[in-house]
């Protein structure tokens, strides 16, 4: 028994370094063998693209629930990454795996820029700042013809050789884990203290020593980085790219996935995702009145938990662990204790 | 005039009052003191409808306005000047007293009451074109009760007047409540500055955590060992 | 894995791949009611086998088409697939085709860029049979030819060569407005000017002032979209622009004229027309049935490829006894592909017909594949192109003679 | 550009910058007084287009009727969504309140759009022209509907500035948009305001939409393109602020119409973004805005 | 020379000139008071010596450094600290959270644990509710109060305080003078705006009157309590002391 425990307490001390929860590491795993259990090329493909949404929700939640901008033109880095790598590979023949990391870059320099561009904006002036240069991008994206193929589409190469979903699962999930990973030590460290300072008052932010240029530029442009990333996965995985990818739908798909998953939390993005994306598949037959449902959904939420799904654990969290039923177990209420309090910084 | 009777309410969860009564007849001066967080502000609020009574009543001219809305309340006759004034701030001076007659309907009484307000008040004839957001905080407060005084009220109400004031618009603004008691106006007055509040009261109460503690004339409290203690500091 | 067939024996699905929700959606109304009106004339039924239509939305989106491709095919366990729409949609989907080496019969997305993907493996992708509407270059030297032979016959003497060139700004208007572009250079006309519209743009003042000004003889190219298509035809009168007007695909819509009103006379066409007996009736039958009307080349070409689709499972049924999917790919190699088993009863064209040369194309000629150049006359179209179902010459407005 | 042609972008420019204004004054409106960015403005557009349609093509209502017609209905559903949705929201909590209101109205423009799917299927639903005929100004000829269309936008917003600035209740709306306790304190009704407001930013969209039934048709998407230049010119002059917005309805349009011109239709929205971003990096809070003053109406 | 002086500050905004050709010299551990009329731009004088705004003319030297062209956060950095008139606070923090944003990035890079500094600046200030109360919770004087621990906890050398006794009970202000008094002691210099001419007379050592932005007098309170400029534009005849 003592030693079960402590081998226990071992592993979330080791997870709780890298910014996970048992919780959540064991939620991964699951997540990991779900498409073996299931064997099924249909449910491989709808949880990577779920996977893939949530992640991008968490990009988008990386600015939205920590310096309160809410990134508009997410869905047109995802593109830049996209077309970055596709036509990379397309025009000058480099391997994607290059390609998906260039379109990285290449959205972060763009997320820089817009990242100096609206730095004395704020709120929703911010928002609309990365919107129209979103739109912009969209735009240019879709005159560039010679460039792009412009909305005939671009068909892109493959990432990898095969016809199962399987290996594009498993790559979406490392990279989903790996930005989860990367976001929740970020927001955990003094940075994302140094974030949510800003966002909740960047005067006095400004006035405690926070160098609000370096960190709203540094948010930004992972931000935008990492919706690159996702987007060059996201080309060799369908094999066409249209402009229509960068269209605002994208990015409101990723924000309602990041609200009803609840601001400010990372996880919440992905939960909601692993939700969100399939309820909406299996409606399909429903054709409107599945989006009308959608909206109704957006609309219940707001109304009636603003705070999402990771608000609504945290309450029932709170509710439980004031009732004391976590006491009993010790061990369990030690470890959730740290992890809870955590998340909720 | 007014009478608050058994009053309890609180914010989300935080009870603040606990069985608050108290009343202010016509042409009186009430102050209301006490330390900070004991709940002034919010028996203020409460009368104004802005937060909602859980338990108790408050009745005004004979009438009960428990939980009435506050645009009614300021038809009634009860102006409030918050602590925070809320002014408009993208309006000009001219404006805002304009917006303060809101109710007033004849163009005639208007014109009056802004003559008077504007007599008690001469640096905002001066400033007439200023918008509220560029004045400092003592013209600002001056605003604030101007434009209450606009709604003629029958009962004016005063959260901190002289906060953030210097000391001569501190003089400024006891001088206009001592003017506005010589006319009769009835004020229900909260202050931090004792002293000279209860020099001018009629009639105090003294709040503390949330329930009244005390109450009496105002030259009386001024003489009170308590209150020598607690609220006029060493002097 | 042949997991297909574990279900009812006697039961085959095709998957109709359309944007039936989004901004498309009124193409996958009218994809929807033509397919349903194809197969209940048939009950249904073809041969012992029941037929059992399953709607795949592809959302106007190639991920979310692709993925509920993916879906019909592993939940559903649809036999073969048929249609769709956008060739992004085409590009996606034919991967999974290939994957799970379901034939799919007849898609409409059209762009080279489909040719290009297939062309590249065409044996991988050959489960994509056939494409129910050809580049758009082959179909768009009709109009040149009509003003080229209205010229040669005198009917016309336009004051200059000079043709400016517009498109609706997707992979359709622009492959088919360059294709014409170069018709018409290759026909010796001067090009003045290509304009890219954006969809959904009803704001034409501009542009047409710049036509107006650049004094051309022709202005053609296409438009796919009602509100941009009918505030141009508006706008370009109210302009005064002096040319010929050729929008290509004005009739796609049915409620066009309602839109445009008499705005749209002298403006020329090229479109599958409801001109027989039996197509003035399907669209009839359409209205009345589904309360609009459907557009000859969304509607009607569907009707007449989901007719085509349904000949197809008849011959394999005869030819085989049985409907599967791997009969129906036999099917598609050896009878379709090699242009034996054609469908000639369309309500929209003389002959659907794919060859070897010219797969995944169908053939186009006058003899096949081929829409008629129309002009419109307050309301009602006249053929003026091809010469054998020609109804009147090519007119002339007042101001242009 | 030679000066004929300079006259006719800015003549197409001033006739679009009408529409946009209309727009814009009904977004920042709602902005302005209740905070909120509503991304549904485009689909009360569309409603008011729709309710033309069928008023004027199956009722048989005159042109003016048909329009009067979608303004009420517009009108009304207005109240309706913001007593239904804004006002429980307020009752409940404010806060976050820009952020979760602009979801609930992301909520109700996916609501509408695919409502109108549902019960008017995806046809167009056009006429030709209200009023046929056309204008001739120096060397253009303008149909007769966008005359009368600009006409009814620059009229209507005449009409609401001086609602705004010169009555009691235009006024009352102004201080709401400044400080709503205060407001409340001076006798203003919180609540009635903020349903007018509501009511009249949706009745703007809808009398727009009406009033170019036959140059747009009614369709369930055919309010995106408006709400997008709608929110172009509130942004570029300062959201909220409602007088400046009928500046930015001019300048937007003629900024478009312009780059139009200049570098081909395509590349109209990649120019004109681009000038409004530069204009934001120098203006940050809008052209028009003052610092340190939120105004409604300048 | 002292630890801060302002040489001819001059601060616009529009036509209105808010402060006017302002110098000061605070010396080492003198607690400066800075009095003045409504809108005389004290608090405009605190914002260009913190950074929030850049005077157009004039320059500001701390320890002998010209910091006028430096932001917010690098002033900060440099050693001054501040509250503010209207109270600054992250509100969807918690308390302690509020303050170790001071300690984390106002500090010196080699303090003690920033949670540590901040509880220690909570019981200086004898912060009286639990750490862990979010922000938006607290009433003004608590935020306040809030306010100055996050102050102190970037170890700071000068302390900036705008109106920090508004609003406060004659008991609680004596309680305040003897923190400022202590805060001093441990090595702070202070700069306080205040309209409480009980507070400012008591504890200041020094003060500088300002008028339509113009400074019209320096020196001890008693010089300034007797001095006809001051009374007349800013005690008022009535003024008893
Ligand atoms: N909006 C609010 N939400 C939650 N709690 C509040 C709110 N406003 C006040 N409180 C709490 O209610 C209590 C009483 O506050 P109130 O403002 O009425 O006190 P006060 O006597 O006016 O104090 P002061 O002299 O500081 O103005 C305080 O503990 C305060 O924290
Ligand atoms: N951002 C600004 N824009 C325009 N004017 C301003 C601004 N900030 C301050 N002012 C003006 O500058 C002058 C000085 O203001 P400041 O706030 O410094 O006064 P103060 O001395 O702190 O007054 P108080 O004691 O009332 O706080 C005032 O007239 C004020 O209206
Ligand atoms: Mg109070
Ligand atoms: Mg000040």
């Amino acid at each position: 028994m003592e030693r079960k425990g402590l081998v226990y307490i071992r592993i979330a001390e080791f997870l709780k370094k890298i910014g996970m929860s048992p919780g959540g590491a064991l939620m991964f795993v699951l997540l990991a063998v779900t498409p073996l259990l299931l064997q099924d090329e249909f449910w491989t493909r709808l949880l990577a693209i779920s996977l893939m949404m949530g992640a991008l929700a968490m990009s988008f939640d990386f600015t939205a629930g920590f310096i309160n901008i809410n990134n508009f033109g997410l869905a047109a880095f995802w593109g830049l990454g996209g077309y970055t790598s596709a036509i990379l590979a397309v025009k000058l023949g480099i391997s994607p795996w290059i390609g998906i990391v260039v379109g990285a870059l290449a959205a972060a320099l763009l997320g820089f820029l817009v990242g100096i561009l609206t730095l004395r904006l704020a709120g929703i002036f911010a928002s609309c700042m990365t919107w129209f240069v979103a739109l912009a991008l969209m735009a240019v994206t879709t005159n560039w013809v010679e460039l792009t193929e412009g909305s005939s589409g671009l068909s892109t190469p493959y990432l990898i050789d095969t016809v199962s979903n399987l290996p594009y699962f498993y790559l979406i999930l490392i990279l989903t884990i790996g930005i989860y990973i990367v976001l929740r030590l970020v927001t955990k460290s003094h940075i994302g203290i140094a974030f949510k300072a800003i966002g909740q008052d960047p005067q006095a932010a400004a006035a405690s020593g926070i160098n609000i240029t370096k960190y709203k530029i540094f948010n930004m442009t992972l931000s935008c980085a990492l919706a690159g990333l996702i987007g060059g996965f996201y080309a060799h995985y369908v094999g066409v790219l249209t402009p229509n990818v960068m269209h605002t739908k994208n990015t409101i798909e990723a924000l309602a996935i990041c609200y009803v998953g609840g601001r400010g939390s990372i996880w919440g993005s992905i939960i909601s995702a692993l939700i969100l994306v399939p309820a909406m598949e299996f409606m399909k037959g429903m054709m409107e009145l599945r989006l009308v449902l959608y909206g109704a959904l957006l609309i219940l939420v707001m109304l009636f938990y603003p705070a999402g799904l990771s608000g609504l654990c945290e309450t029932f969290y709170k509710f439980i662990s004031n009732k004391g039923l976590f006491g009993k177990m010790g061990l369990l209420k030690n470890v959730r204790g740290q992890g809870s309090s955590q998340s909720s910084k | 005039m007014l009478e608050v009777n058994n009053l309890e309410t609180g914010y989300s969860y935080l009870q603040v009052l606990w069985n608050v009564s108290l009343k202010v007849e016509q042409s009186e001066v009430v102050a209301l003191i006490g330390p900070n967080g004991a709940g002034k502000t919010t028996i203020l609020r409460s009368i104004m409808g802005i937060v909602k009574p859980w338990k108790g009543s408050v009745k005004f001219l004979g009438q009960d306005i428990t939980g009435r809305q506050t645009h009614e309340l300021a038809k009634m006759g009860l102006a409030f000047v918050t602590e925070d004034r809320n002014l408009f701030s993208g309006m000009t001076v001219m404006e805002n007293l304009l917006m303060g007659g809101f109710t007033i309907r004849s163009k005639e009484k208007f014109n009056k009451t802004l003559d008077y307000v504007l007599s008690l008040f001469p640096r905002l004839e001066e400033r007439k074109k200023q918008y509220a957001a560029t004045m400092s905080g003592g013209e600002r407060q001056m605003l604030a009760i101007a434009r209450a005084l606009m709604l003629s009220p029958k009962l004016l109400i005063l959260d901190e007047p002289s906060m953030g004031l210097s000391p001569q618009n501190v003089d400024i603004v006891f001088d206009a409540i001592l003017k506005l008691k010589s006319e009769n106006v009835t004020v229900m007055l909260v202050e931090q500055n004792v002293n000279r509040t209860l020099e001018i009261a009629d009639r105090a109460y003294v709040l503390e955590n949330g329930s009244i503690a005390m109450e009496g004339k105002g030259e009386d409290m001024l003489n009170d060992e308590h209150i020598k203690n607690m609220y006029l500091g060493v002097a | 894995g042949d997991k297909g067939k574990e279900a009812d024996d006697n039961v085959i699905k095709i998957g109709v791949i359309g944007p039936f929700t989004g901004p498309a959606a009124r193409v996958g109304e009218e994809f929807k009611g033509a397919t349903q009106m194809a197969f209940e004339q048939v009950g249904y039924k073809v041969g012992d086998y029941k037929i059992e239509l399953k709607w795949i939305d592809s959302e106007s989106d190639a991920e979310k088409a692709a993925r509920a491709y993916e879906q019909a095919i592993v939940k559903d366990k649809i036999d073969c697939g048929f249609l769709d729409w956008h060739s992004w949609v085409s590009v996606s989907c034919m991967e999974v085709a290939a994957k799970y080496k379901i034939p799919h019969f007849f898609a409409i997305g059209g762009t080279e860029i489909v040719n290009e993907k297939y062309e590249s493996d065409p044996d991988k992708y050959f489960y994509w049979v056939g494409k129910g509407w050809p580049v758009p270059e082959k179909l768009s030297i009709a109009y040149v030819e009509t003003l080229e032979e209205a010229i040669d016959k005198g009917a016309w003497k336009p004051r200059n060569k000079k043709v400016a060139i517009y498109g609706v700004d997707n992979d359709w208007g622009r492959g088919f407005a360059t294709a014409l572009g170069d018709q018409f250079e290759d026909a010796g006309w001067q090009v003045a000017d290509k304009e890219w519209v954006a969809l959904g743009e009803t704001e034409f003042y501009p542009m047409l002032k710049k036509l107006k000004s650049l004094d051309v003889s022709v202005i053609a190219g296409t438009m796919s979209d009602p509100p941009s298509v009918s505030s141009f035809i508006k706008q370009s009168r109210e302009i005064g622009i002096n040319s010929l007007i050729i929008t290509d695909g004005l009739g796609w819509v049915g409620e066009w004229y309602e839109l445009t009103g008499d705005a749209s006379n002298f403006v020329i066409d090229q479109i599958p027309q409801w001109t027989t007996p039996e197509a003035k009736k399907f669209s009839e039958d359409f209205k009345a049935k589904y309360g609009f009307e459907p557009g000859a080349s969304s509607g009607g070409l569907c009707y007449d490829l989901a007719r085509y689709m349904i000949k197809v499972l008849q011959t394999c049924n005869e030819k085989y006894d049985a409907i599967d999917r791997e009969k129906l790919v036999k099917i598609a190699k050896e009878e379709v592909m090699t242009g034996k088993l054609t469908f000639d009863d369309g309500v929209i064209t003389k002959k659907y017909q794919y060859t070897p040369e010219t797969f995944p194309d169908l053939v186009v000629d006058k003899d096949h594949y081929i829409f008629p150049v129309i002009q419109y006359f307050d309301g009602k179209a006249k053929i003026i192109w091809p010469e054998e179902w020609k109804e009147q010459d090519l007119q002339i407005p007042d101001s242009m003679k | 550009m030679d000066p004929s042609q300079l006259l006719d972008v800015i003549f197409t420019g001033v006739l679009r910058g009408g529409l946009y204004a209309l727009m814009a004054v009904g977004l920042s409106l709602v902005f302005g007084v209740m905070n909120i960015p509503n991304f549904a403005h485009g689909e009360f557009y569309m409603f008011g287009a729709y309710l033309a349609f069928f008023s004027y093509t199956v009722f048989h209502l005159g042109p003016i009727a048909s329009i009067i017609v979608a303004v009420a209905g517009a009108f009304i559903l207005g109240v309706i969504v913001e007593k239904g949705l804004f006002y429980t929201l307020r009752k409940r909590s404010k806060k976050q309140w820009i952020m979760n209101t602009f979801l609930l109205t992301l909520g109700i423009s996916i609501i509408m759009q695919n409502g109108a799917k549902m019960a008017w299927g995806a046809t167009y639903r056009g006429i030709t022209a209200f009023w046929s005929g056309s204008l001739k100004i120096g060397s253009m000829n303008i149909a007769n509907d966008r005359v009368v269309g600009f006409l009814i936008a620059v009229l209507a917003i005449v009409i609401f500035w001086l609602f705004l600035n010169k009555t009691r209740i235009g006024r009352a709306i102004r201080a709401v948009s400044l400080d709503e306790t205060g407001s409340q304190l001076v006798g203003i009704n919180l609540d009635w305001i903020h349903t007018l407001t509501f009511g009249l930013s949706c009745a703007l969209a809808g009398l727009a939409g009406a009033s170019l039934l036959s140059i747009t048709p009614a369709s369930p998407v055919m309010g995106i393109g408006p709400l997008y230049k709608s929110w172009f010119v509130c942004i570029l002059v300062g959201m909220g602020n409602v007088g400046a917005s009928i500046w930015g309805g001019f300048i937007v349009g003629l900024l478009e119409t312009f780059s139009y011109m200049q570098f081909g239709a395509g590349w109209q929205d990649a120019i004109s973004l681009t000038i409004i971003i530069l204009i934001l990096v120098f203006k940050p809070s809008g052209l028009f805005a003052k610092k340190g003053v939120k105004s409604v109406l300048e | 020379m002292g630890l801060l002086q302002t040489k001819n500050v001059t601060k616009r905004f529009g036509g209105l000139v808010a402060v006017k050709d302002v110098s000061l010299n605070v010396e080492e551990q003198q607690i400066f008071g800075l009095i003045g009329p409504n809108g005389a731009g004290k608090t405009t004088l605190l914002n260009s010596i913190s950074g929030v705004y850049r005077p157009e003319e004039g320059k500001v030297f701390f320890s002998g450094q010209d910091i006028t062209p430096l932001s917010a956060d690098e002033i900060c950095h440099r050693g001054i600290a501040r509250t503010f008139q209207i109270v600054h606070s992250f509100p969807q923090m918690t308390v302690l959270e509020n303050v170790m944003v001071g300690a984390i990035f106002g500090g010196r890079k080699d303090h003690e644990n920033p949670k540590t500094v901040a509880k220690k600046m909570l019981d200086f200030v004898n912060f009286p509710l639990r750490h862990d109360s979010l922000a938006q919770d607290l009433n003004t004087i608590q935020l306040k109060q809030l306010e100055l621990a996050r102050a102190l906890a970037t170890e700071c050398d000068l302390l900036l305080l705008d109106e920090v006794a508004a609003g406060l009970t004659p008991a609680e202000l004596d309680e305040l003078s003897n923190l400022i008094r202590r805060i001093r002691d441990s090595g702070v210099t202070i700069i306080m705006v205040e309209h409480l001419m009980k507070l400012i007379m008591g504890v200041c050592d020094r003060i500088a009157v300002l008028s339509f932005g113009e400074k019209i007098a320096e020196g001890t309170p008693q010089e300034i309590t007797e001095n006809e400029k001051v009374i007349e534009a800013y005690l008022g005849s009535k003024a008893k002391h």
